[in-house]
């Protein structure tokens, strides 16, 4: 029931929000938030059971939400960067802004506990909406084409997607089972083979949008490099999780068969993007758009995790999300101040900030190093189970992800370099202050936690983990 | 049950049309009178069908055959009241169009009751003319050029289209011998050129009402030049009358020949959910864009009665609803927004989000359940359509309903963003009206209601197009 | 045979004399022309209330008012129709509209329908068989027609009200 | 008796060329009588298959459509009246000049 009482909440307070006083908006937010984290600490403690009503029993659709190991650590990354966005967002923002952003960890929380294929579905589109306004109303005249293409591409991908829903569903019944959207029924499908190509394909280009992965990340550099800092937060450190989450928890369980013949296909697949994204990197010279399109690399990476289909590549994979979401969460935040200070996001504009501001300059070290897997870090351990699972599939994806890796290291420490260090031109900015250091120490400690105690999300996403390996089993599928 | 007691919303609209004239006479303030009157009918009209269809679960024939007063009939009923309570609300206390505007409009709406229950030819005429001839008038009772000239276009092309499903109609009179849809039902199986061609040519008739492309030129001017609160009817319950005599037609009369209609409806329907879209996109004033995202939504219609299955029929009946609450919150935005002008374009909605913050949120949820965005009634209803259209194992018709979205988006989402540009100050601040007011709680009550909790309307459809003999 | 040919000559000229005519006013009088002709081809088809209804509803009242408001209209004008460029648009219409109808006749000519053995019923088409379907069973009917008839007088009402105030027309379509 | 089939392709007839005059003439005033011609045409094939078939509500139908045409014509020659006087021209193209 604690899943319930977490959606419940988030959605109450998003309209709270709007009822309450111009300049008490964020504060009223950063408690909702706050709450909402409270509430998921005893959701870790009592994992629970969940909530599985009838919700439209003509057509077979249920409530069902709960938490297993494979969203459990997801809904703590979403509560997290969620209260880390609105603490680093302005008050001036206005009550909307909190109302959009509290709903869209409405819909990011249904989003990750949905067990019901419908269900999921509608957490799917909802959150594509608070983002559209976010984009529409807080950011520049090119916000608003940011705003149009998040939108409609997402939706091209996610109207197929609702045609392979309901072709699932329909397939079910045929010839006799009941009209059902649970997942976990729905993984015992034995489909036509005519149709199954299709069906995988609106499904993964859904997901592989949200993502995104390379190539359909068209969307992305607009709108990481439109929206405001926190909301460009959660868009690479929980939206882009979405999209992952959607291929662990939706298409292996359906589709294992079809990722084994796909499977070459879709490791090149994500290994340009990981390579393409490290390159692209590399030539930016916009701080953002370097850290949006490591985000597009990392992504690749994740996905390279995944489509290894070994058990400890996909763990490497589920820890991955977390640890990610946190990491490139806290670097577009830190992003954020800098602009913030400086009023630009040109590498080349800024030097040696770091004698007025070490402790900005720390934190942003600590982040980017976090991002391109320093050891004892939790990127190290992610990439680690990763590379591990692909070498025990084809050493050659492998030795590329090494090379990334060391790419990695050079565009991260460029951008440090270029910002932090070298000669002091007498640029002074303010470092940073009490309140946000109050935030950022926390999140840092997390990061830190998961580095050097990754056990924790392995253990308790391992057992979910080998649900869906049992599930491969049944289907006749290798691991 | 009587025939007297089943067809009671009938008389009493009738009664009510009678009464509003008397009503008009009345020395005082006449346009009040006649509004609360006309109001006092639709209601009570809209009690009685709902208290008839909580009793009544067996279809009864009446007059020969000619009238088939059931669950379907008693639900379009429903919503044809809401629409002609939407468009009495609207026009509320508006002397611009005469006291004469809501007898005019209680005709139409009797017109649409009649379309209904129609179980006959003769029935299904008198009806498609009942609806029409006051909305001809309505049409041209803007005192503009712009009203008249919609009025004549409405005008030419309803009697051109009546003429076209009055020779259809005289043709299947012929083939088959008889004007009663029961009757066709055993007479359509072997199918004679002459049959073919009547079916046809009613089909096109029904289709010009409809709106379906390429029979859909006349609705942006017509809708465009007409006062808004009649486009408002003339975008739900035309709509609704058009789409129920189409299903019962061709689902009663027709049901064990599909082979001569599915396939054609199939492709009509996806050509209109993509023209009208794509149409859609670059239209600037917003009743022109209401006009073709209505062409377009009659797309949708259409996919539900392509499919030629239950499961076709209670989707395209569901659709209904979500649309017209779209439809409603829609006109009454668009009514605050105009004030006393004729139009509104989309850069009179420039700032309404700051202006009128309420006003800019139920406009939006309004666009977005007409876009299909998830928790609002949109949704479901394509949601509906989608199911109906892959258990009938036609994934063209999904697909087309997919890409037809996916270009209407553009168009709903524009007058969206135009909401948060700056305001142009020297554009009056819209004002609420009371009926609007109304009308637009009601309709955002019923998209998202629609949307979050749907389990009471579609058990409610489901067993209102019970009645088909289709499996 | 003979009648018929006549009755149908005359109706065809009629009808293409509407459609071709310079003005309204020898539109209007081709179609009583038409109308009629169409009057005794009901009398010849059994239907003698109708050919009676045909003549006084038609040609009596309705082209009573055509021609009223023709007369109306264009008095005192030379030339009431701009002259005719007929677009593509049109032609395709207009020939769409001809293989239709050529189509139909075609149809219609070459599929006479099945003898229904039985003779006439009593009374079949005059005052007294339609008077006892349409004040007994098809009651209701006639009542539509009713409501439709009053619509019709509201609306002349309505329309030639004289305007209240007068609207100028906005012409906002900077965004076109 | 004459030919039930005949008289049918003269409504054909009749009501294609009612459609030739709607779809090609400009002036209002015909058009609408080219409509009204088709409405005739109609009229006319439901009286015939009456014949046919020994049936009344063809006949029914065509009184009907004789009464909802004096309805119709009444409404709409308002209109037209009305337009006229708001534009005192009768074009039907100069009047639907907006986007089609």
């Amino acid at each position: 029931m604690l899943v319930v009482w977490l959606l419940a909440v988030a959605l109450a307070g998003s309209l709270v929000t709007l009822w309450v006083p111009r300049q008490g908006a964020k504060v009223a937010a950063g408690i909702i938030g706050a709450l909402l984290i409270i509430l998921y600490i005893g959701l870790l403690l009592h994992p629970g059971q969940g909530v599985n009503v009838p919700w439209i029993p003509a057509w077979g659709i249920r409530f069902h939400l709960g938490s297993d190991g494979l969203s459990l650590f997801l809904l703590g990354l979403t509560v997290v960067m969620t209260e880390v966005a609105i603490l680093a967002s302005k008050p001036e923002w206005g009550r909307m802004y909190y109302f959009w952003i509290l709903f869209l960890e409405f819909g990011s929380l249904g989003l990750f506990s949905a067990l019901d294929l419908f269900l999921f579905y509608i957490f799917w589109e909802i959150v594509l909406i608070p983002i559209f306004f976010l984009l529409t109303s807080w950011s520049g005249v090119k916000g608003r084409r940011a705003a149009m293409k998040w939108l409609i591409m997402n939706l091209f991908g996610s109207l197929f997607m609702l045609i392979g829903v309901v072709a699932v569903a329909v397939i079910h019944t045929q010839p006799f089972g009941p009209l059902t959207f649970e997942i976990a029924q729905l993984a015992h499908l034995h489909m036509d083979a005519r149709v199954t190509p299709w069906i995988f394909a609106a499904f993964f280009l859904a997901f592989a949008i949200k993502a995104p992965l390379w190539p359909f990340h068209g969307w992305m550099p607009d709108a990481y490099g439109e929206a405001p800092a926190p909301v460009t937060a959660l868009l690479a450190g929980v939206m882009s999780k979405a999209g992952v989450y959607g291929f662990l928890r939706i298409m292996l369980p359906l589709f294992f068969p079809e990722f084994v013949r796909y499977q070459t296909g879709l490791l090149t697949l994500a290994v340009i993007g990981l390579v393409y994204g490290a390159f692209m990197a590399l030539r930016q010279t916009d701080m953002k758009m370097v850290t949006a399109y490591a985000s597009l690399s990392h992504i690749g990476m994740i996905a390279l995790g995944i489509f290894s289909l070994t058990r400890v590549g996909i763990l490497g994979a589920t820890f991955q999300m977390v640890a990610h979401g946190l990491m490139i969460g806290g670097l577009f935040i830190i992003l954020g101040l800098l602009e913030q200070r400086t009023g630009s996001r040109d590498i080349s504009a800024m030097h040696g900030l770091n004698a007025s501001a070490p402790r900005l300059a720390a934190y942003f070290l600590f982040f980017a190093l976090a991002t391109l897997g320093l050891p004892g870090l939790p990127g190290f351990v992610g990439e680690y189970l990763i590379i591990q699972g692909l070498v025990a599939h084809e050493v050659a994806f492998a030795v590329i992800a090494i090379i990334v890796l060391v790419m990695a290291a050079w565009y991260m420490l460029r951008v440090f370099q270029g910002v932090m260090q070298g000669p002091d031109r007498g640029q002074s900015i303010l470092d940073l202050k009490a309140p946000q250091v109050w935030w950022i120490v926390p999140l840092a400690g997390l990061v830190l936690l998961l580095g050097v105690w990754p056990n924790g999300v392995t253990a308790a996403a391992v057992p979910s983990l080998y649900h869906a390996v049992h599930l491969f089993a049944v289907k006749g599928g290798g691991v | 049950m009587s025939s007297m007691h089943l067809m009671l919303p009938e008389y009493l609209l009738a009664g009510f049309v009678l009464l509003t004239l008397v009503g008009n006479m009345v020395v005082g303030d006449r346009v009040r009178v006649a509004s609360w009157l006309g109001l006092i009918g639709l209601l009570s009209s809209f009690v009685v069908s709902a208290s008839i269809w909580s009793v009544s679960l067996k279809p009864a024939v009446l007059l020969n055959g000619g009238v088939v007063v059931d669950n379907y009939s008693l639900l379009v009923n429903l919503f044809v009241l809401l629409a002609g309570i939407g468009a009495i609300l609207l026009g509320w206390g508006e002397t611009r169009w005469g006291q004469e505007f809501v007898a005019l409009v209680l005709v139409s709406v009797l017109g649409m009751m009649i379309l209904g229950l129609a179980g006959n030819t003769i029935v299904l005429f008198l009806g498609i003319e009942v609806l029409s001839l006051p909305l001809y008038i309505l049409a041209a009772s803007e005192h503009t050029a712009a009203g008249g000239e919609a009025g004549l276009k409405y005008l030419l092309l309803g009697a051109f289209s009546s003429g076209i499903l009055l020779f259809g109609l005289a043709l299947l009179y012929g083939a088959l011998g008889s004007l009663s849809f029961i009757n066709f039902a055993s007479l359509t199986n072997v199918g004679t050129p002459m049959m073919w061609a009547g079916l046809s040519l009613t089909l096109v008739g029904i289709f010009f009402k409809l709106g379906i492309v390429p029979f859909h030129m006349w609705v942006p001017d017509v809708y465009e030049g007409s006062p808004s609160a009649v486009t408002q009817l003339m975008a739900f319950g035309t709509k609704v009358g058009a789409a129920a005599i189409l299903l019962r037609f061709l689902d009663f009369g027709f049901y064990l020949s599909p082979q001569w209609w599915g396939p054609a409806l199939g492709y009509l329907a996806v050509l209109t959910m993509i023209v009208g879209n794509l149409l859609a996109l670059p239209q600037t004033d917003l009743k022109r864009l209401l006009g073709y995202s209505g062409i377009g939504h009659a797309g949708f219609l259409l996919v539900g009665v392509a499919t030629h299955s239950l499961d076709g029929a209670r989707a395209m009946l569901f659709y209904l609803l979500p649309y017209g609450f779209a439809v409603l919150g829609a006109f009454a935005v668009l009514i605050f927004v105009a004030g006393n002008q004729d139009s509104v374009t989309l850069s009179d909605l420039k700032g309404l989000a700051s202006r009128r913050p309420l006003m800019a949120a139920f406009f939006i949820i309004v666009m977005l359940s007409f876009a299909g965005i998830p928790l609002t009634g949109g949704f479901v209803g394509k949601f509906y359509l989608l199911q109906a259209a892959l258990f009938a194992n036609q994934p063209g018709l999904a697909i087309g309903l997919v890409v037809g979205t996916l270009l209407g988006l553009g168009a709903y989402l524009r007058p969206v963003q135009a909401l948060f540009s700056p305001a142009d100050e020297s554009r009056p601040v819209p004002q609420w009206t009371v009926g609007g007011a109304i009308v637009l709680a009601v309709a955002i009550i019923g998209t998202i209601g629609l949307g979050v909790y749907p389990t009471p309307i579609v058990h409610m459809v489901n067993q209102s197009a019970n009645f088909f003999w289709l499996h | 045979m003979i009648p018929f040919s006549i009755l149908a000559v005359v109706a065809i000229a009629g009808a293409l004399g509407v459609i071709l005519g310079k003005q309204p006013v020898h539109s209007a009088l081709f179609l009583v022309g038409n109308i009629l002709a169409l009057a005794v081809l009901y009398l010849l088809l059994s239907a003698e209330f109708l050919a009676v209804a045909q003549v006084i509803v038609y040609a009596g009242a309705i082209m009573v008012l055509f021609l009223f408001v023709v007369t109306l209209l264009t008095a005192g004008k030379e030339e009431s129709e701009p002259p005719e460029d007929l677009s593509g648009q049109r032609w395709t219409a207009g020939i769409l509209a001809i293989g239709v109808g050529g189509a139909l006749a075609v149809l219609a000519a070459g599929h006479p329908g099945p003898k229904v053995a039985a003779g006439l019923p009593v009374n079949f088409g005059n005052l007294h068989g339609i008077g006892h379907l349409l004040w007994g069973s098809d009651f209701l009917y006639l009542m539509a027609l009713a409501i439709m008839l009053l619509t019709a007088a509201l609306g002349i009402l309505v329309l030639n009200r004289p305007m209240r105030r007068t609207h100028v027309r906005h012409q906002r379509r900077k965004e076109a | 008796m004459i030919p039930v089939n005949w008289v049918v392709a003269l409504a054909a007839i009749i009501f294609a060329i009612g459609a030739i005059g709607v779809m090609t003439r400009r002036n209002p005033l015909i058009m609408f009588m080219s409509a009204e011609m088709m409405w005739n045409a109609a009229a006319l094939a439901f009286i015939a298959f009456a014949r046919q078939w020994h049936s009344m509500s063809g006949q029914v139908m065509a009184f009907l459509i004789v009464g909802t045409a004096a309805a119709e014509v009444g409404i709409g020659l308002a209109i037209i009246v009305t337009v006229y006087h708001r534009r005192h021209r009768l074009d039907i193209d100069e009047i639907s000049g907006m986007k089609g």
